[in-house]
């Protein structure tokens, strides 16, 4: 698995033959399709979809492992929004930089980080993508220039922020898409960066997860304006809001704000609607909504379950092959815990690493003993 | 006397002073509709309505703010931070304008509140949310800083910050919140700035806050064990501090070990050490010895974090280096 | 002067007899004439008139006994704004509460506040209106409702908050002027602020003094949103922006803001156009702006020259009045100094007190002496 | 060697390491067009153009984290602030996110950054703009933390926090900027954590940072007349401190006070006297004095003002005892 979501849906850039999604072809109009636009390949289509799927039995695995207290802590788990996972990282660039809040696991799984060493991270293993150190919320990738995995709320705006600023100053080309979630955009710090980015006409994507809750509170009680597309438009960001579900279109819209940001034309502001189906962290049982509220989007809405049936209606698969499919990840899954969990703890000396890049002879780190 | 949590101890304390006083209001996330992250907060949007208990936007340093506006008024708020390292984003609030206000307004206005939450480290939640902070705020005069470390106390000490007409720094401690212990039924109201003898000892002076009073009181059990008789102090004010009842212990004892689950470097227990060294300085016996968190930010990993908190033996070896019986 | 400014234009309210400003009338018209709106009583006009002088002559000894250094610290005049200093306190009733920043003289002045301890505050005298102990920066006036004064750009803006929601909360009709620059507009705390007053429609008039500049930064430099009444829309806060050279267009308008927000319909955001004539703060040469800039608005807009000759055409003074008028204030102003002057220095003791409302025995205040 | 200001040393320091590495820019509050409002990037606009020095918006929250999240991506910025007090509002970045960084990320990411710009109090201007931080920050493991007392260490000590691969924070003083004194022409680095022995003594060691060492030289001036001889160490970097210096010195007079602008409690000055009873307990004389700015916000009025700031005369006078000649 960790090779396929490496591969970031390469396919769709590779392959020949692409599908309109949705619409039943004949083989005819299937191989006189060789554009991209509103179409994929049949192998873009299934990364797609078994990276949303793998993201889904990854993060309930994870649930599992934290009821056996093997992992600790906070764990947000993010079920229900693999669509923007999955589609922001078909619609962005390798190179392009991305950072978002505690709620990390799907987003740094879509960017193609191995999924044993997030496993690891969150079992506090030393193979852990950052060495067992950070935890659920804090996952990083350098080499996947994804950059956290950040626990106060709204603070990976600013940084986000100075990303875009460095491919400004660099013109390196790259775009930044920062994360944050309906909560989140209420901070201060969201404002000041929108203003300096539009000011600056910065590389960067704003990207809220709107998934209608910040733990137990509900929009509309904690934004007077809930379209949050519009958050922007006092500073002169334009705005977009995208259906968080849909795996293609949220891709496809993307798309554009990216390359809108890209372009030159200074950041954009875009919402998914999306939802989470499990509550705001382990410890939350979500009362404050309705079965219906839930259902209605787990049963609705559900973007595995929307793609299954977008592919199975244009030929490209079967329920029976989708069943297969989930099996196999599954084991897949089991198999990347394990192997997690025969990891060894750090080793005690990591206590007093990565404090200091240069620490200073005699004075880092300070053993804590002084008697 | 009743046996009731640290958290439902916080909680009676804010509804009895909710309900004698009405200019008294509980505003914070999560704090109404969700009863608390932790639950503080249970039962108090019911009894006192939307009104008097208000969930707010992640907007630390905006609320804060709005404490501090409203007490202007002669509001009585009680500001909840989910946890005090949140509280970073609202320091300038707190600092520049509750700590100031007074003063700057040569006594015109002042700002009765309390800003509450969890402080120091929960259990495995990383770098971000396990600081302590109160050596930061105890460092500011304007403000006073209260750390309770049983249910008792936090009652007591609760319902006196809320009547008093100062602004209170109340950082009560996330894995104490389940702590069952007795309290007083009844009106019952602990004076700031009293520290609490938490054990009596003669041969070393245990000076310990918050969730490393527990710890301190451990420590002694063993080390009692082991013939040694400490006495624990419980500051329970930070700030003001009861230097006193600290610099009576340690002339009793003639030695002494601060703990403090923060951070070694100009922390609380760095303006102990130097005040017993300032005002017992011919009664110490030997170095006042401060058992801290480890300098490094807190690691995720069960076993490192462990080793980056101060643990029970930390305190019985500095206890025993300090009484010269290691 | 003090009484003068304490009596905050009641003739405006008492008097039968209104004058259309700027429109000479005949005898026969200005009797006709008993209603409110355009109309302003002659002994109002001639107190908004004598209150911006009085502000602009207070400024100028200001800055006269700073160049003296009798006056130190930070000193920041509003020599250019006295049109929204005294159209806000017009506008508003004595109850409202009012707070800004650390450019406070023109507003604690218009609020009705004895000038001689405003003086006296700037020259850290005990008479001050803080005691001497805060000096230009922070002003306070707990019975003329003015609660600073505050030295932290935007600070201000979530303890207006606060004194909005106590209104809400309180339910006493008090609706809350929270003033802030072009510059302080930036800061995150502010959108924190709209947002929860838009949210919870709190009694909140947030008026931006527009002065062009923060600091040595004009506008353009520091907003991505220039039109900064419209900083609010992502917030769903409606804006206006008035003229703040204009003092009677500037009250008329600040009062349609004031009663929006006084009944009941949440918070409104005010952009008043106004130009400081000084630099920053003492220091400041304002080599940034062009003398043509500056004279463009001293000579063309300044809000005094433009009060003068609407009443001059409507008959209700003469330019010799007005001189000796001038005469009048600036004497009056000299002896203000000279009586703040003549004061002692606050009490050494004073260096105690004021930290705590009930300080603990034995613990406060510290005296800092332990040898 | 050249003699030059405080500010021209700092100035000459960035300028030097902007032109030795372009990944180095300047930002802040007015630090472009204005040339600084203290004049301290003066002429840098027009040396290294608008891409390289450039003005932000009053959000010091948001440009901080523009630093952190830029010195992430291997660039190396200066984030100017235009004075520490105003950095309370981005503390946040500072001790959450860049002091973190590194840790959190399993050492992938860090942040080779300077937030720099004027510490403690200037003149007259009130409790707001008055505050020393540098206990705070010090306080934080992943951060480094300069203050240079004269032109040469902060030319030195400024050219070395440009180039190090840590987060440094740069604590100038207002009050300093004018002074005069010999700056050693060409490349000239000082490493950071070494302190600074500013004058040899044998009978009393006064610890002072920052503006205070000048107090602290002047105070031994007056101690010499008196036939004291103080030894004045200069910490200069305050963390990492370099405690063998200062033990060094206490081992050699038996007596030592500490010096801080800030206020006493959880401040610097507790550190090191924690430190010299931990190190030097047995070559104490007497206990360690702190002299401290007094614990109330800083007032506006020239009298109050000057009886809250620790005097040379404080300094005398705590030395006197300290060494028992009082
Ligand atoms: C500054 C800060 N305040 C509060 C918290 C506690 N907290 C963690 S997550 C969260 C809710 C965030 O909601 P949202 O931004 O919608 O993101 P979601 O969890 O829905 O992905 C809160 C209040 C925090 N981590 N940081
Ligand atoms: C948080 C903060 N940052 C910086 C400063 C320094 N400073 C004081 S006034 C000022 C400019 C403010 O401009 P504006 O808001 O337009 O108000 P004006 O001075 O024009 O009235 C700055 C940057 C400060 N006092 N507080
Ligand atoms: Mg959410
Ligand atoms: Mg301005």
């Amino acid at each position: 698995m960790a090779n396929r979501l490496a591969a970031r849906f390469k396919g769709r850039h590779d392959s020949q033959q692409y599908f309109l999604v949705g619409v039943a072809m004949s083989a005819e109009q299937k191989s006189g399709i060789t554009h991209e636009g509103d179409f994929y390949s049949e192998e873009a289509l299934h990364e797609m979809h078994d990276s949303m799927l793998f993201i889904r039995r990854f993060e309930e695995k994870a649930g599992q492992l934290y009821g056996l207290k093997k992992i600790g802590g906070f764990c947000h788990l993010c079920n229900g929004q693999e669509a923007v996972c999955v589609g922001l990282n078909s619609a962005a660039d390798a190179k392009d930089y991305m950072m978002t809040s505690y709620r990390d696991h799907g987003h740094i799984l879509a960017r193609g980080t191995d999924p044993t060493a997030v496993m690891a991270e969150l079992l506090g293993r030393a193979g852990g993508v950052v060495k067992g150190k950070g935890g659920s919320m804090h996952m990083f990738d350098i080499e996947k220039n994804f950059a956290g995995g950040n626990g106060i709320v709204g603070e990976q705006v600013p940084i986000g922020l100075g990303f875009g600023f460095s491919s400004w100053y660099k013109e390196d080309g790259r775009v930044t898409i920062c994360i944050m979630g309906d909560g989140g955009i209420n901070q201060g710090a969201v404002y000041e960066s929108f203003n300096m980015a539009a000011l600056w006409k910065l590389p960067i994507v704003f990207l809220v997860e709107n998934n209608q809750y910040a733990m137990g509170t509900s929009l509309d009680r904690a934004s007077a304006e809930t379209q949050l597309y519009k958050r922007g438009i006092s500073f002169k960001i334009p705005g977009i809001k995208i259906d968080g579900m849909d795996v293609l279109e949220f891709d496809k819209r993307m798309r554009e704000a990216i390359e809108h940001a890209r372009s030159g034309k200074g950041p954009m502001l875009v919402e998914a609607n999306t939802y989470r189906y499990r509550g705001h962290s382990m410890s939350d049982p979500a009362t404050y909504r309705t079965r219906a509220e839930v259902d209605e989007w787990r049963s609705g809405r559900d973007p595995i379950a929307r793609l299954q049936n977008q592919m199975i209606a244009a030929g490209l698969s079967t329920e029976e092959a989708f069943k297969q499919k989930d099996k196999d990840i599954k084991k897949e899954v089991a198999a990347i815990a394990k192997a997690a969990e025969a990891q060894p703890e750090p080793g005690a000396s990591e206590l007093w690493t990565d404090i200091y890049s240069d620490p200073i002879e005699g004075a880092y780190p300070e053993t804590g003993k002084v008697y | 006397m009743n046996k009731i949590t640290y958290r439902e101890a916080l909680n009676q304390a804010m509804a009895e002073e909710m309900t004698r006083d009405d200019r008294v209001f509980l505003m914070g996330e999560e704090v109404a509709e969700y009863n608390g992250a932790y639950k503080v907060s249970q039962g108090l949007l019911d009894k006192f309505g939307p009104k008097r208990v208000i969930d707010t936007p992640i907007t630390e340093l905006g609320f804060a703010g709005l404490g501090v506006g409203a007490s202007m008024t002669g509001l009585r708020p009680v500001v909840e931070f989910m946890t005090w390292n949140f509280a970073i984003l609202a320091l300038d609030q707190i600092v520049n304008a509750a700590a100031k206000m007074k003063y700057m307004s040569g006594g015109q206005y002042s700002c009765p509140m309390v800003f509450r939450g969890a402080g120091g480290s929960a259990a495995r939640v990383g770098a971000q949310h396990s600081q302590s902070l109160e050596n930061w705020i105890a460092n500011v005069p304007g403000l006073k800083v209260v750390m309770p470390s049983n249910p008792a106390d936090a009652k007591g000490l609760l319902k006196a910050s809320i009547r008093d007409n100062d602004t209170v720094i109340f950082i009560e401690n996330e894995i104490n919140y389940g702590d069952v212990g007795p309290v007083p039924e009844g009106e019952y109201i602990i004076p700031l700035g009293k520290a609490d003898i938490k054990r009596v000892g003669t041969d070393v002076t245990i000076v310990a806050h918050s969730r490393m009073t527990g710890f301190a009181l451990e420590a002694a059990k063993i080390l009692a064990e082991q013939g040694i008789e400490a006495e624990v102090v419980d500051p329970r004010t930070i700030r003001p501090l009861d230097e006193d009842t600290i610099v009576a212990s340690v002339v009793k004892t003639n030695c002494a070990v601060v703990v403090e689950e923060g951070w070694r470097f100009a922390g609380i227990g760095a303006e102990i050490s130097a005040r017993i060294m300032e005002r017992a300085f011919d009664d110490l016996d030997a170095p006042v010895i401060r058992v801290t968190g480890k300098d490094v930010p807190m690691p995720y990993a069960a076993n490192l974090e462990l080793m980056a908190l101060p643990s029970v033996a930390d305190i019985v070896e500095a206890a025993r280096v300090a009484c010269g019986r290691a």
